[in-house]
């Protein structure tokens, strides 16, 4: 149905607008609530490449034994998480273009502007000669025309990360979503929380749908909970967020840190070391940064997965199209968060890499692993 | 006949009014009023919420403003000169990316790495200044240029961020405090940095150097006719910024840690401290430890923010209000000095432009 | 020499002719210090008004007045028999007064067309017509004589004089019945000088009143039918030219024998070791420059303006250094790339345009005094600390105390905190361009006394001045400048005549 | 002021002929050439339209922005606020349009109104209340993406096809989008040739005083300037809509306008001073942006790296006739002017 075709981000945008300023679909929180324990088919040792059963593509009329050029439109490489992403992914290219999958693969990095990607999109559609395209759209509706003048062109088009109002392409590939991630943070911090408790929420900026719905999710539960909260845009600026935590401590008790997105938690954490409390119960992300603060202080915390793997997923789906296989037509990506049980495991493996890299980057298997990540050269 | 033949020899006095005089005088004047405004917002947040009262509390908020105050210091040699400096903010940010990259948990590199940034923050301004005057390209071109040179060239090298915070010994300098002491119970590491470098810069701006970076900004032609290296003492401005910006880097990377996001902003939060201590945009006029003011009263704004609970998306529009209304009253005070000042010298309200005294300097010059 | 527009024959009935424009008792001060007393001054149609004085008289008060610049303090101007109160230039220049001001008034970055009808461009269906703008200004230039000069020229490029003649176009231009030229002149070579004569004619022809300042007496005497004089903002006179000669109204001007206004030599001060010596000296804007300037020594620059006398005080200076000839300095060969390696080498200049180039307005007497000590010598700012105070008491400098802001300061009492800042270097050259330029007899007579004390100390001091009397009457030798080199000299108490025979006519019946 | 150092005589002659606007546009050439080789050495043409329509899309966002922001910088002033009014233009807009053609109109009115009011208040804080351009817009700025934040969260509205046709069509390699944006130029080209107000703001850009003493109502070109700078800013919204059809809150701030339009102005020779300059250069400096980021694309230039390249070349271009903007009297002897050189033979 459109219901289900129409992915995530998708509706939470056309939500978004229609009831303008409310960032909450009861449907899309339903569904995500099932999708956080439903079974995933596939290899649960490459995650990867799991999915949720579901309606799939025939992607015979592209079966083929030549290279593909393959046409990247990335929104952008600004932050710590599409960073390790976009490492990840070029040596996942390495692999598939020593075994002929892929001839090469162009890329055009939009710099986080819409009008940019737009442009890019564009320019492969006319001067690429692109056998197939993956986009990680900037901005969910913004850059459905663009990605449907890609469909057009009858050429595999592989959507991942943030959606498109479109269900043109080949493949959208995404963890479960938003709501997932607030459902399970604020899940965890209810459990952990007594009534009328007050809960600071760090955000990064309004306006971002994917970083909207984890805090429309989280916000549900908690005002459902009784648990008192104020929030915050910081930016991910940690003076900013040490600053605004320090003031917070001052006004008054505060029992729980939320954030929508893991870098920064440090920041948060050691406000409370330098005003001399007690830690509270925080969910950060499984950042690197985090899982060590939160080893080495025994804080009670749990690190919220937007899975990060996902960025090898595009480019295996090119192989899959290459070969004919169906692949599914909203490929929905496992999202579990870490648990203080798994943590010191994803310590264990990603020792040596650097703050900003992510636990369940999925690329231990890649060549390079792991100087690569972790001289972090950006390629 | 006229006036000059009327006071024979008797010298002329070094000042035109009291001590007392000349205080009521500045705070006349935006470089003062700056003082009265940090401190009415301080009251005000303390009514607003009590423990923002306490000592302690205080304190550490003066602590964690150090940086930008740095900043805002760093700034002002360079707006006082007549130019501008957009570049703070991304030499902050290689800055962070060298304390963590290259210093790291490495002790022992502690000392050579601060040395190292420090060297890479005089080169930057170095390069600023020397584009300004030698190449003679608008100041606000350079340094945006060398803004988005230099982060484009750090990102790239670091891949996008630092590896990991330098070790806590280096963190201290931004994060330590001097433990047990009376009524405020700590003293942080960076206010302590922040006090001996207003000292400093007080007596850097009564030293020759400091009243002639003032004269050029005030008339380069008129400052190269009496002999000062107009070229030379613009670059030293944009050195003294950058070195700022560097101190503020070591303070920020100890006080919130590694991120590509530290220090985002500073170039605009530090002119904006500027201009609101009174210190005029194209030079000549202001007093430098009204950019310190300025700071502080810009940091105590989002506090009492905070305080109030304003709505998390409407504080940067309470903000814009805020800026605009002070300037505009500190240009209505300027307008004000100026015409009571050509009616008769003897007055008030343009007492003193020379910043080696009491917050006067001539900042009776509001905005522009 | 430019031939007179009306020979003394033809009767000058002042009377008969309209009065359009009657001034009564106009009074203006400046902080604090009263610049014009009691001005009365009638304007006839079709005459010719001349209004002398020395510098800080007040002329330029006088007309900016007129002009809706400043308003008066006191007084009443009448137009066609009515009262009119100007604020604002618009509001006089609509009621038919322009007025050529004596300092320029043009965009640099403008053309000749747009300067001269800025405020007033021409439309034609709501836009600007170009075309008219530069075809009006064309008929203008040649309804003025004035040929080499286009509409469409940016002002940055053209000359002084040109600069001169496009304000004097644009002053026209509002058909004005009234037109008043602050030293018109000042800017103008010889022969243009008779230019502006045949402009002035045209104009008086149709009936326009002119008020006309001027330095130069000859031209007074050639144009004006009624002179007023003004001195130190009184009007000590207003009489029908023909009942004055020159003599008669240099007295009325100064009010006593140049010989005691100007004060002689200190007693035991004669001429010692060369300090600056030039040979063959030039660069882009002097040429050919050979002067030998001894201790004890005052030598005077004259010129028309534009003639490289502040040229070639910037170029001995390092300003705009030579690129030709030699320089030495006390006897060693010295030619400084810089103002700062002028001053090391112990010279002082003292710029022509003290608020431009000579001050830094925003700060205290004390900084300003101190600014070249400290930009150079700072070792010895402690001491210079100490003497300045003495220094600027001795000058008798009239100010509240040493924190004040210059920018308040009268003409005459900036002027002297220019000098105190060089004395605080103790030069060994003083260069003085227009020391006097815009200030009070008392600052002056101090200024001149200064410069007698600083030639007993064996200073060599060089100044340039427009103002004969004060060349004459000042120096021991007289260089004449014309065209950035040097016309010829002369020795103290020249004429004149002698002296702007050399500054003009030689180059003039040199080209027939 | 007049600097009184004097510039090299040899670059000063070079040079000598050349306006500024005359270096830019040669710039731009040299640009336009190393880029078709750098191109074609990718084995792509740089000429072929799908390059030529990308370039020409980059040129007219921008170019909206940097016509307005010449204005302002020509009348003495700034504006940082630009991207902002972008922003919310966008959004309003694109809320009323809420899909339907027939609410265009009234959609287009209501952006363009509000951006005007925004820019006669920026105008009248900046000539009134004499606060410095750079203080009052910043402020303006902030003040407007408080706004945003509180009521929009996120995309909103959604623009009718017919009005995003403005964003997609194309006259052979030519975006729409673009030809309006030239449209503009031309008029703004006209505003300041033709009419007083543009006259009166190189006065008062110029010289305050002057233009004051010449009768011209200084704070008129200096509020309208503002009022025309937001309202092409609105239309840079209105385009951003029409390409992404939906109102997106922070798409002013993606593309750094504020910054990058002020360097595309002094790109292009207008004195950041005010009083000289033209819409020409302006131009010319956007589309030599245009052209550097397009070739640094195709040739997969790593995306940190390219800032570091638009930096150096920012002070490169300007540094070349940076040192010529000031002006200076005409040298006698080694550079004879028109009155001097007269002179001399009658010598
Ligand atoms: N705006 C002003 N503020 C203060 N003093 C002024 C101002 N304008 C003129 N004065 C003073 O008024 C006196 C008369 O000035 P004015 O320019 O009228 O003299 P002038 O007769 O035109 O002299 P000159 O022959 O040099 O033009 C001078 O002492 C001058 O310093
Ligand atoms: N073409 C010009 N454009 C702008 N300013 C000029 C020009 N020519 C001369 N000047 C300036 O006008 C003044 C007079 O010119 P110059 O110095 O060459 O002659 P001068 O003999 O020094 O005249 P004075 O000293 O009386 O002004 C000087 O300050 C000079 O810098
Ligand atoms: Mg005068
Ligand atoms: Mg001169």
């Amino acid at each position: 149905t459109d219901e289900s075709g129409a992915d995530p981000g998708a509706d939470e945008t056309s939500d978004g607008a229609s009831s303008d300023s409310e960032w909450f679909a009861q449907a899309d929180f339903d569904q995500q609530r099932e999708q956080m324990d439903a079974t995933f088919e596939g290899n649960p040792d490459e995650p990867w490449l799991q999915y949720i059963d579901g309606p799939m593509t025939d992607t015979s009329k592209w079966k083929t034994d030549k290279p593909m050029k393959a046409c990247f439109a990335n929104a952008s490489i600004s932050n710590p998480w599409r960073q390790t992403g976009w490492i990840t992914m070029n040596q996942q290219l390495k692999v598939l273009e020593d075994n002929g999958v892929i001839s090469e693969m162009e890329t055009r990095d939009a710099g986080d502007d819409d009008n940019k990607q737009i442009a890019d999109i564009d320019y492969f559609i006319s001067e690429g000669n692109c056998d197939a395209f993956i986009i990680s759209p900037n901005s969910t509706a913004a850059l459905t025309p663009a990605v449907e003048r890609a469909c057009e062109t009858g050429k595999p088009v592989v959507v991942f990360d943030r959606g498109v109002e479109t269900n043109c392409a080949t493949t959208f590939i995404h963890p479960i979503g938003g709501y997932a991630w607030g459902i399970a943070t604020a899940d965890f911090l209810v459990d952990n929380l007594e009534e009328g408790d007050k809960v600071v929420a760090l955000r990064i900026l309004p306006g971002v749908d994917v970083l909207e719905t984890r805090w429309g999710a989280a916000k549900k539960i908690f005002d459902e909970n009784g648990i008192e909260t104020v929030d915050y845009f910081t930016g991910a600026n940690p003076e900013k967020i040490k600053s605004i935590i320090t003031d917070e401590i001052t006004k008054g008790e505060v029992h729980g840190i939320w954030m929508d997105a893991g870098d920064g938690s440090v920041a948060a954490l050691e406000a409370f070391e330098d005003a001399g409390m007690d830690y509270p119960v925080i969910t950060g992300e499984d950042e690197m940064s985090f899982l060590r603060k939160w080893e080495e202080t025994g804080l009670n915390g749990l690190a919220p997965v937007y899975s990060n793997f996902q960025w090898r997923t595009p480019l295996l789906a090119l192989e899959k199209i290459a070969k004919g296989e169906e692949i599914p037509t909203e490929w929905v990506l496992p999202q579990e968060p870490i648990t203080e049980e798994e943590r010191d495991d994803y310590l264990e493996a990603n020792n040596g890499m650097p703050d900003g890299h992510y636990a369940k980057f999925g690329g231990e298997d890649l060549p390079g692993y792991p100087d690569v990540w972790q001289e972090r050269q950006i390629p | 006949m006229t006036s000059t033949t009327q006071t024979r020899a008797v010298t002329l006095p070094a000042y035109s009014h009291g001590i007392g005089g000349r205080m009521a005088a500045s705070m006349s004047t935006p470089g003062g009023a700056i003082f009265l405004l940090a401190a009415a917002l301080l009251v005000a947040t303390i009514i607003a919420n009590p423990n923002f009262g306490d000592p302690g509390v205080i304190i550490r908020f003066l602590g964690r403003t150090a940086p930008i105050a740095i900043a805002a210091m760093g700034q002002y040699y360079v707006i006082v000169a007549g130019e501008f400096d957009l570049s703070m903010a991304a030499v902050i940010a290689a800055q962070v990316v060298i304390a963590g990259n290259y210093i790291g948990e490495d002790t022992s590199r502690n000392v050579t790495g601060l040395v190292l940034m420090l060297l890479l923050g005089a080169f930057v301004g170095l390069l600023n200044g020397l584009a300004t005057t030698v190449l003679q390209v608008p100041s606000f071109i350079v340094t945006l240029a060398m803004m988005l040179a230099l982060t484009g060239l750090v990102r790239h090298l670091s891949g996008g961020a630092a590896d990991a915070p330098p070790n806590d010994d280096f963190r201290q300098m931004g994060r330590g405090v001097v433990k047990g002491v009376p009524v405020v119970e700590v003293i942080p590491y960076p206010l302590i940095i922040l006090a001996v470098l207003c000292a400093a810069a007080v007596w850097l701006m009564r030293r020759p150097f400091g009243r002639t970076l003032i004269a050029v900004g005030d008339s380069p032609d008129a400052a190269r006719i009496a002999g000062a290296r107009v070229w030379w003492v613009k670059t030293q401005a944009f050195i003294l910024s950058s070195l700022a910006a560097t101190v503020a880097g070591v303070l920020l990377v100890g006080h919130a840690g590694v991120h590509p996001t530290v220090g985002r902003g500073y170039e605009f939060a530090a002119i904006t401290a500027v201009v609101l201590g009174g210190v005029v945009l194209g030079g000549g006029r202001g007093w430098v430890l009204s950019a310190v003011a300025g700071a502080f009263a810009i940091e105590l704004l989002f506090t009492l923010l905070t305080v109030l609970d304003i709505d998390a998306t409407w504080r940067d529009s309470v903000r814009g209000v805020i800026i605009i209304v002070a300037v505009a009253v500190a240009a209505r005070a300027w307008t004000r000095g100026r015409r009571t000042g050509s009616a008769t010298p003897s007055n008030s309200g343009t007492s003193d432009p020379s910043p080696t005294t009491e917050p006067v300097p001539g900042t009776n010059t509001g905005g522009i | 020499m430019p031939q007179p527009v009306q020979s003394p024959s033809d009767a000058r009935h002042a009377e008969d002719s309209p009065v359009l424009l009657r001034a009564r008792g106009l009074t203006k001060s400046f902080v604090g210090h009263t610049v014009l007393r009691d001005t009365d001054i009638d304007l006839r149609a079709g005459h010719v008004h001349g209004l002398v004085g020395e510098n800080g008289a007040g002329k330029s008060t006088l007309m900016k007045i007129l002009a809706g610049v400043h308003t008066a303090d006191r007084g009443v101007v009448e137009l066609d028999g009515s009262p009119v109160v100007f604020h604002h230039p618009l509001q006089a220049q609509q009621a038919g007064i322009s007025t050529v001001f004596q300092e320029f008034n043009l965009l640099p970055e403008r053309t000749v067309a747009e300067n001269v009808w800025l405020g007033r461009e021409p439309r034609r269906r709501g836009l600007v017509d170009v075309d008219r703008m530069q075809r009006d200004t064309q008929a203008l230039l040649d309804e003025l004589g004035v040929t080499g000069l286009r509409p469409q020229q940016r002002v940055r490029t053209l000359s002084v004089a040109e600069q001169q003649v496009v304000e004097i176009a644009k002053a026209v231009s509002f058909d004005a019945r009234i037109i008043a030229m602050d030293e018109p002149t000042a800017a103008l070579a010889d022969h243009e000088v008779g230019l502006l004569y045949d402009i002035i004619q045209r104009l008086t022809g149709r009936g326009v009143a002119i008020l006309y300042v001027s330095h130069r007496l000859k031209e007074i005497f050639d144009l004006c039918e009624t002179i007023t004089v003004l001195k130190d903002g009184r009007q000590v006179a207003s009489r029908p030219a023909a009942e004055l000669n020159d003599a008669e109204l240099v007295r009325l001007m100064v009010g006593r024998e140049m010989s005691a206004f100007f004060p002689g030599p200190v007693a035991g001060t004669e001429p010692g070791q060369p300090r600056l010596e030039l040979r063959g000296a030039g660069n882009g804007y002097v040429d050919g420059i050979d002067v030998t300037l001894r201790g004890g020594e005052i030598v005077g620059i004259a010129g028309l303006q534009g003639s490289g006398r502040s040229e070639l005080m910037e170029a001995i200076f390092g300003v705009r250094p030579f690129t030709r000839g030699t320089m030495l300095i006390d006897g060693s060969p010295l030619r400084p790339r810089s103002p700062r390696a002028a001053v090391r080498a112990g010279l002082a200049l003292v710029t022509e345009d003290r608020k431009a180039t000579g001050l830094a307005l925003n700060q205290s007497i004390l900084d300003n005094a101190l600014g070249p000590v400290r930009a150079v010598f700072p070792r010895r700012t402690g001491r210079a600390r100490r003497e300045v105070p003495g220094l600027l008491t001795n000058l008798e400098v009239a100010a509240r105390a040493l924190d004040q802001e210059v920018q308040f300061l009268s003409g005459g009492n900036q002027q002297k905190v220019v000098l105190a800042r060089w004395l605080a270097t103790d030069p060994r050259v003083v260069l003085m361009d227009e020391p006097t330029r815009g200030i009070d007899v008392g600052a002056k007579h101090a200024i001149y006394q200064l410069m007698r004390v600083l030639a007993s100390e064996g200073v060599a001091v060089l100044m340039v001045s427009s103002e004969l009397p004060e060349v004459i009457g000042m120096s021991d030798r007289i260089l004449v400048m014309r065209d950035g080199v040097l016309a010829g000299e002369l020795p103290s108490g020249s004429t004149e005549e002698a002296v702007l025979h050399l500054a003009t006519g030689a180059a003039h019946q040199e080209a027939r | 002021m007049s600097d009184i150092t004097a510039p090299p005589p040899a670059l000063s002659k070079r040079l000598g002929g050349l306006t500024a606007t005359g270096i830019v546009l040669i710039v731009l050439v040299l640009a336009v050439v190393l880029g078709s080789v750098l191109t074609a050495v990718e084995g792509r043409n740089f000429f072929s339209t799908g390059n030529l329509r990308d370039i020409l899309a980059a040129t007219s966002v921008l170019g909206f922005i940097a016509i307005g922001q010449t204005l302002v910088i020509l009348g003495g002033s700034l504006d940082l606020s630009v991207p902002f009014v972008a922003s919310l233009t966008g959004v309003v807009a694109a809320g009323i349009m809420a899909g339907e053609t027939g609410n265009v109109a009234p959609a287009l009115l209501a952006a363009v109104g509000l951006a005007a009011a925004i820019g006669f208040v920026n105008g009248v804080v900046v000539s009134l209340l004499h606060v410095h351009g750079f203080i009052a817009t910043l402020g303006m700025g902030l003040i407007i993406s408080g706004y945003i934040a509180s009521n929009y969260q996120g995309n909103t509205g959604s623009a009718p096809r017919s009005f995003r046709l403005i964003g997609i069509s194309f006259i052979g390699p030519i975006p729409v989008s673009t030809l309006i944006m030239l449209g503009c130029a031309l008029l703004a080209i006209l505003l300041l040739r033709r009419t007083r107000t543009g006259h009166h703001l190189y006065a008062v850009g110029g010289n305050p005083e002057v233009a004051r003493l010449s009768g011209v109502r200084t704070s008129v070109p200096i509020i309208t300037a503002h009022v025309l700078c937001s309202v092409l800013a609105a239309f840079a919204g209105l385009l951003l809509l029409a390409r992404l059809s939906v109102g997106n809150p922070t798409i002013g701030s993606q593309g750094q306008y504020d910054l990058m339009s002020i360097a595309a102005v002094v790109l292009g020779g207008t004195l950041l001073a005010g009083g000289k300059g033209n819409i020409t250069g302006t131009i010319a400096g956007v589309a030599i942006f245009a052209v550097m980021d397009n070739v640094m694309a195709v040739m997969e230039v790593a995306p940190f790296l390219r800032d570091v390249v638009r930096g150096a070349v920012i002070v490169a271009a300007v540094a070349v006739y940076a040192r010529r903007s000031i002006d200076r009297r005409p040298a006698r002897f080694e550079r004879p002017g028109v009155l001097d050189a007269a002179l001399q033979e009658a010598r």
